[in-house]
């Protein structure tokens, strides 16, 4: 649709583009006095287009650059209402620059929506600040040259600005959101049919090297579930997590301690645990109060379990989903008392704290990966493959892009900006 | 996880290892204090992440539209407020309009506080040459809805008079109309969310400031040119306070940070030291053992 | 019954994203006029969700007071201060200062709400040095490398670190700009594709613990 | 100075060192502050919400300009809060299936365009500059984040914490290697963020610091002393207290 408007629109411009030539004879031929003084030429091929790809009130216009083109010439862009204009020289002037400013290649375009070589003036009209364009009205645009006192003007061309209804820009944008859409869906389709490989997680084994530490010495083990509500991923990693651990506490006979700070994830949680004792074959080991709701304000739930951390001094602190500033309270405690702490977390910020003050950390989507391995369910090993074919996507295309943007600067070649363009963020 | 050593067997430096840690918050007290009470002033480095943002309000013209949003709440005051005061004095001395904001609700109070307070200092008046629209709820759609119309994402400001037709507001219709923007963020809603959300679609220059914990996070998008100046923490807020030339409570706090950060270096070495000379020295009993 | 239960709201979900998504790429001012709607009704249904999450606050103290469980005695002191500001505020018509002189509401909030918020988060400066002190060791490769990061950057960005060493202030910069930078660039790319990938789950109906409770 | 000033900073130096003996160890001093800190700042958010939405977003719009379509953002609101009648609750759904569907939409986009494609853009870079008058050449500045020395530092450790958190391939081989790398960048920005985190932290001391010098003043009637001799003084009771009530608990 939006193609089809532009075709004709170029056409018109061509066609307009004669009529230029020959008005511009006339004017030369009619006016001797400047054509005796100057051979300053009329610019060329004026095309006049609504801007593509905009919510209206735009026009761009586009023409030939002049050999002789240089800061001392200057161009005017020229503009009024309506199809009929009685005088060119009398309309006005909404735009003035130096003759070597101003070119398509300046402009911001990807390929596939570039209206003319780089080489070609481009000028953008734009509704407000001085100029008034509105949508459905037709106006008469033209460039006049200016040299000094002499001014030599095009033919006027007419188009119409209007609101478009797709942003050939960003269609990079939108082929990509399909593209990643198409292959998550696809890899959780296959995780559906069979099983994926996920490569095993170092941390599980820390768990369980914990979990046996702790039975050695006869502590109990302290599991925390992180800030967030059971709705936030990271939390259902943790209570996937829990499912593991407690599977083995309830295997070795150790004590388990989950402090909560929501009392819907307590409530999730102690199922999980329940299901993990009935399934190692413990269900009188079972203790419904080792999970257990302390508060939810953030520093008073802190002071707490610090304290039971000082008073239980469990062999081992997992600290699993995510966390605030709370963190480093929690694991500097812990780690005061000599435990193993073991954290996995999606808070970026608390990262640098867990990793210095625990024996292993989860690193951000470790912490999911991990709960997919343990859990083999099949959305989440299928978005967790499907992520990883595009970071594979990724890595190629920095790989190629760096190799193909290299080989365009050697050779000096533009075609290498065909591959990159597609992966820049161009509006 | 090395526990050969036990009671009478320990070191002095595994006696060192496991000190109390109130003898440490007590190092940090007065390592902060005593600099506060008897300043040194050493001089400080301009980074040019934060020349970024000065330079680009500096080359701004009188009358151009700069929007502060003032992220944070009073959890960050420390940091955050002397960057606001800073900027604030930078805009108004550059005769810009300024339109001020928050998107932090506990952060409301706070920024109506300073930008009256450096108004006043400037003889700067509300609702012409300045205005603070307030908090308003909603995160990121507010700012999608300021880039699509602002006075219906503020029909009023701070002090309940209608946005529209205040003359700072003149010509101003949506985040297209600001010619720069600040925002000092202390986490999220803050700097990203305003690229994101902000300047991706509205096309105005976006500028940033935020605390010590956000900062490392943002350079990516400072690389990228998606903001085109950074300032980070106290630091950061010390650099902007003598670029305009008034130094300020950030200036004041960079001795207590030197005294601090070297106490703690200090810290890190003297724990390695003693960490590698009990594992030493455990590993010779280990062998002595065997 | 389950059709207005379970699938209306899926469809809610599927219709809203696919039409927000899409409105990215249509510049048209009636797509434009849609955005500017749902983002105003936004902030207004996020004020009834600041009401959400602050009721379940005011629930859970209620319970702990009329049970008298131990500390009730807070959850009290939580409640009345809670009340007074409200009270303090509605007086003020909700505002800190009216021109520039500060309201009793305004005094509530300076002299009280930013110490106690500002303290709380100052107690962390010196957990962070005794975390520094207790257990920034280098214990393998990885964590040696850590530490030397960040004394270089504790160094670079104290006046005194770059008198004592002056070439840690470039050091630090360079960390900064460059290191520390494609990591945090590998990191946001991955973290983005997860919110895409969940997103798309969200919008198509394959996630949805949004919903509240796993249950019908 | 005005009175109230001064019972105010009587007040911000009390609290302000109630909390502070949250550094000794938790105790009723610090539990009051902290519960004192919740209430008054969800009674803030309570005021500011009603002020902001009811009153400017809501109202004045709807009786002033007419702007009835309003109603449907309340009424969608409204749907919010029969999470409280366990019958109803389900119709809360509607509502967060509303907000989660347009937040979802309206992440998809912006995330590909800000995150995605804007990182990758500024990460594929020649590793050459053609320089005019030069020819092409290769930069060795470490300073200059641009140079082409740092660009390729860039792409390595992009690619390899990329690679990093592959979790369908195994490390192995080559992989291990790469994946190595990735952890060693990793733990160099954690320790870049470890050391500016210093910063922020320090930060909000110095700020609380400098709040208790100036209220130290003859002016305030030095509430920091007076009130620092108090809160140690009922540490001590307090601990003594305890202890002679529980002589075995000693932590």
């Amino acid at each position: 649709m939006k193609r089809k408007t532009l075709n004709v629109k170029c056409e018109n411009a061509r066609s307009a583009c004669g009529a230029i030539l020959l008005i511009a004879g006339i004017l030369c031929l009619s006016d001797s006095p400047v054509f005796a003084q100057t051979t300053l030429s009329p610019p060329q091929d004026i095309r006049v287009f609504d801007t593509p790809s905009d919510g209206g009130g735009s026009l761009t216009v586009l023409w030939s650059p002049a050999p002789d083109d240089s800061a001392s010439i200057r161009y005017q862009v020229l503009l009024s209402e309506g199809t009929a204009v009685p005088d060119p020289a009398a309309m006005k002037v909404v735009a003035e620059f130096p003759a070597n400013q101003r070119y398509v290649r300046e402009s911001k375009w990807p390929w596939w929506t570039r209206p003319a070589t780089g080489d070609h003036h481009q000028f953008t009209l734009r509704n407000g600040r001085g100029v008034e364009l509105k949508n459905e009205t037709t106006y008469s645009v033209t460039v006049a040259r200016v040299s000094g006192e002499d001014r030599v003007i095009a033919t006027p061309v007419q188009a119409t600005p209007q609101p478009n209804w797709l942003n050939w820009n960003q269609m990079n944008n939108l082929l990509l959101a399909l593209l990643f859409g198409g292959i998550v869906f696809y890899a959780i389709s296959t995780a559906r049919k069979r099983e994926i490989f996920l490569r095993r997680i170092p941390g599980l084994d820390a768990v369980d090297e914990a979990i046996g530490r702790a039975t050695e010495l006869g502590k109990p083990i302290l599991y925390l579930t992180g800030a967030h509500d059971m709705s936030d991923p990271s939390t259902i990693a943790a209570a996937v997590i829990l499912g593991r651990v407690a599977k083995r506490t309830a295997a070795y006979g150790t004590d388990l301690l989950v402090p909560h700070r929501d009392p819907i994830t307590m409530a999730v949680c102690q199922e999980i645990t329940k299901q993990a004792y009935l399934e190692a074959g413990k269900p009188d080991l079972y203790k419904d109060d080792s999970n257990f709701f302390i508060t939810s304000d953030q520093f008073s739930y802190t002071a707490a379990v610090d304290g039971i951390m000082l008073r239980k001094k469990p062999a081992a602190n997992f600290f699993m989903g995510h966390y605030f500033a709370e963190a480093l309270l929690l694991t500097e405690t812990g780690a005061s008392t000599g435990a193993i702490q073991i954290a996995g977390t999606d808070a970026d910020h608390q990262l640098p704290f867990f990793v210095t003050t625990c024996d292993y950390t989860l690193i951000g989507e470790e912490l999911y990966a991990a709960s997919a391995y343990l859990s083999r369910e099949p959305v989440q090993v299928g978005t967790l493959r499907g992520q990883d074919i595009g970071k594979a996507l990724i890595l190629g295309v920095l790989g190629v892009g760096t190799i193909l943007a290299t080989l365009g600067v050697l050779l000096d070649m533009q075609w290498p900006q065909l591959f990159l363009d597609i992966f820049k963020d161009v509006k | 996880m090395f526990h050969v050593a036990r009671g009478l067997n320990m070191t002095f430096a595994e006696r060192m290892l496991k000190i109390d840690r109130r003898i440490i918050f007590l190092v940090i007290g007065l390592c902060t204090l005593l600099p506060l009470l008897y300043p040194v002033g050493l001089p400080i480095k301009i980074s040019p992440e934060v020349r970024g943002v000065y330079d680009h309000i500096e080359s701004l013209p009188e009358g151009s539209v700069f929007l502060l949003s003032l992220d944070f709440d009073p959890a960050s005051k420390p940091e955050l407020h002397p960057q606001s005061i800073s900027l604030l004095r930078h805009a108004f001395r550059k005769n810009l309009r300024v339109i001020a904001m928050t998107l932090w609700v506990s952060g409301t109070g706070m920024a109506d506080q300073v930008i009256t307070q450096v108004a006043r200092e400037m003889g700067k008046e509300s609702g012409k040459d300045y205005v603070f629209l307030g908090w308003s709820p909603g995160g990121t759609a507010v700012i999608i809805n300021m880039g699509q119309d602002l006075y219906g994402a503020f029909p009023a400001d701070y002090n309940g008079k209608p946005t529209k037709g205040l003359p700072v507001l003149h010509g101003v219709a949506n985040l297209r109309d600001v010619n720069y923007a600040v925002s000092l963020g202390a986490g999220n809603p803050g700097v990203e969310a305003w690229y994101v959300f902000g300047k991706d679609k509205y096309k105005f220059e976006l500028g940033g400031g935020c605390t010590g914990v956000m900062a490392p996070g943002l350079y990516p998008l400072l690389r990228s040119g998606q903001i085109n100046g950074l300032i980070g923490g106290l630091r950061g807020a010390a650099e902007y306070e003598i670029l305009i030339g008034q130094k300020g409570k950030a200036v004041a706090g960079m001795d207590a940070q030197s005294a601090t950060h070297l106490a703690i270096i200090v810290l890190v070495i003297m724990c390695n030291l003693f960490y590698f000379s009990s594992r030493n020295r455990a590993r010779q009993q280990g062998q002595l053992g065997a | 019954m389950i059709f207005l239960r379970r699938q209306v709201p899926l469809l809610i979900t599927l219709i809203t994203g696919v039409v927000f998504a899409a409105q990215y790429y249509v510049p048209h001012p009636a797509s434009e006029q849609m955005l500017t709607s749902a983002t105003k009704w936004l902030q207004i249904i996020g004020g009834f969700a600041l009401v959400l999450g602050v009721s379940s606050l005011f629930h859970v103290h209620a319970v702990k007071i009329r049970r008298k469980e131990a500390g009730w005695g807070y959850s009290f002191v939580l409640y009345v201060s809670m009340l007074g500001t409200i009270a303090v505020g509605f007086w003020s018509n909700g505002k800190e200062a009216v021109d520039g002189a500060s309201t009793a509401f305004g005094w509530i909030y300076n002299f009280m709400m930013v110490p106690l918020q500002g303290t709380m988060f100052a107690i962390l400066a010196f957990f962070i040095a005794s975390a520094a002190y207790r257990s920034f060791r280098a214990r393998s490769r990885e964590a040696a490398v850590l530490l030397i990061a960040a004394v270089i950057v504790m160094m670079g960005r104290v006046p005194l670190g770059e008198y004592l060493i002056p070439l840690s202030g470039d050091l630090s910069q360079w960390i900064l700009n460059v290191l520390n930078a494609s990591v945090r660039r590998a990191i946001l790319i991955g973290v983005s594709l997860g919110t895409v990938a969940l997103s798309i789950k969200i919008i198509f109906g394959m996630e949805r613990s949004y919903l509240g409770g796993g249950k019908e | 100075m005005p009175i109230e000033t001064i019972i105010g900073g009587w007040v911000a130096t009390g609290l302000t060192l109630f909390i502070f003996t949250f550094l000794y160890k938790d105790n009723p001093l610090f539990k009051l502050a902290e519960n004192l800190y919740v209430g008054v700042s969800v009674g803030y958010t309570i005021v500011k919400t009603y002020d902001t939405v009811i009153v400017h977003l809501i109202w004045k719009p709807i009786v002033e300009n007419g702007e009835w379509s309003l109603l449907i953002p309340v009424a969608i609101g409204m749907l919010m809060l029969t999470r409280y009648v366990p019958k109803a609750a389900w119709i809360s759904r509607y509502a967060f299936a509303f907000i989660v569907g347009v937040g979802s939409g309206l992440a998809i986009p912006r995330t590909i365009s800000s995150f995605i494609l804007k990182q990758i853009e500024d990460t594929v870079r020649p590793l050459v500059k053609l320089v005019p008058g030069e020819g092409v050449t290769f930069t060795w500045s470490l300073l200059n984040p641009a140079s082409s020395l740092n660009t390729i530092i860039i792409l390595v450790g992009v690619s390899s914490v990329l690679f990093y958190f592959f979790f369908s391939v195994e490390h192995t081989g080559p992989g291990k290697v790469v994946a190595r790398t990735g952890i060693l960048f990793l733990m160099i920005a954690f320790g870049a963020a470890f050391g500016y985190t210093v910063m922020a932290r320090m930060s909000l001391l110095i700020g609380r610091l400098t709040d208790l010098i100036e209220f130290s003043d003859p002016s305030y009637g030095r509430p920091s002393l007076w009130l620092l001799g108090l809160t140690i003084l009922t540490l001590v009771v307090m601990s003594r207290r305890s202890s002679s009530k529980q002589p075995k608990e000693k932590e």
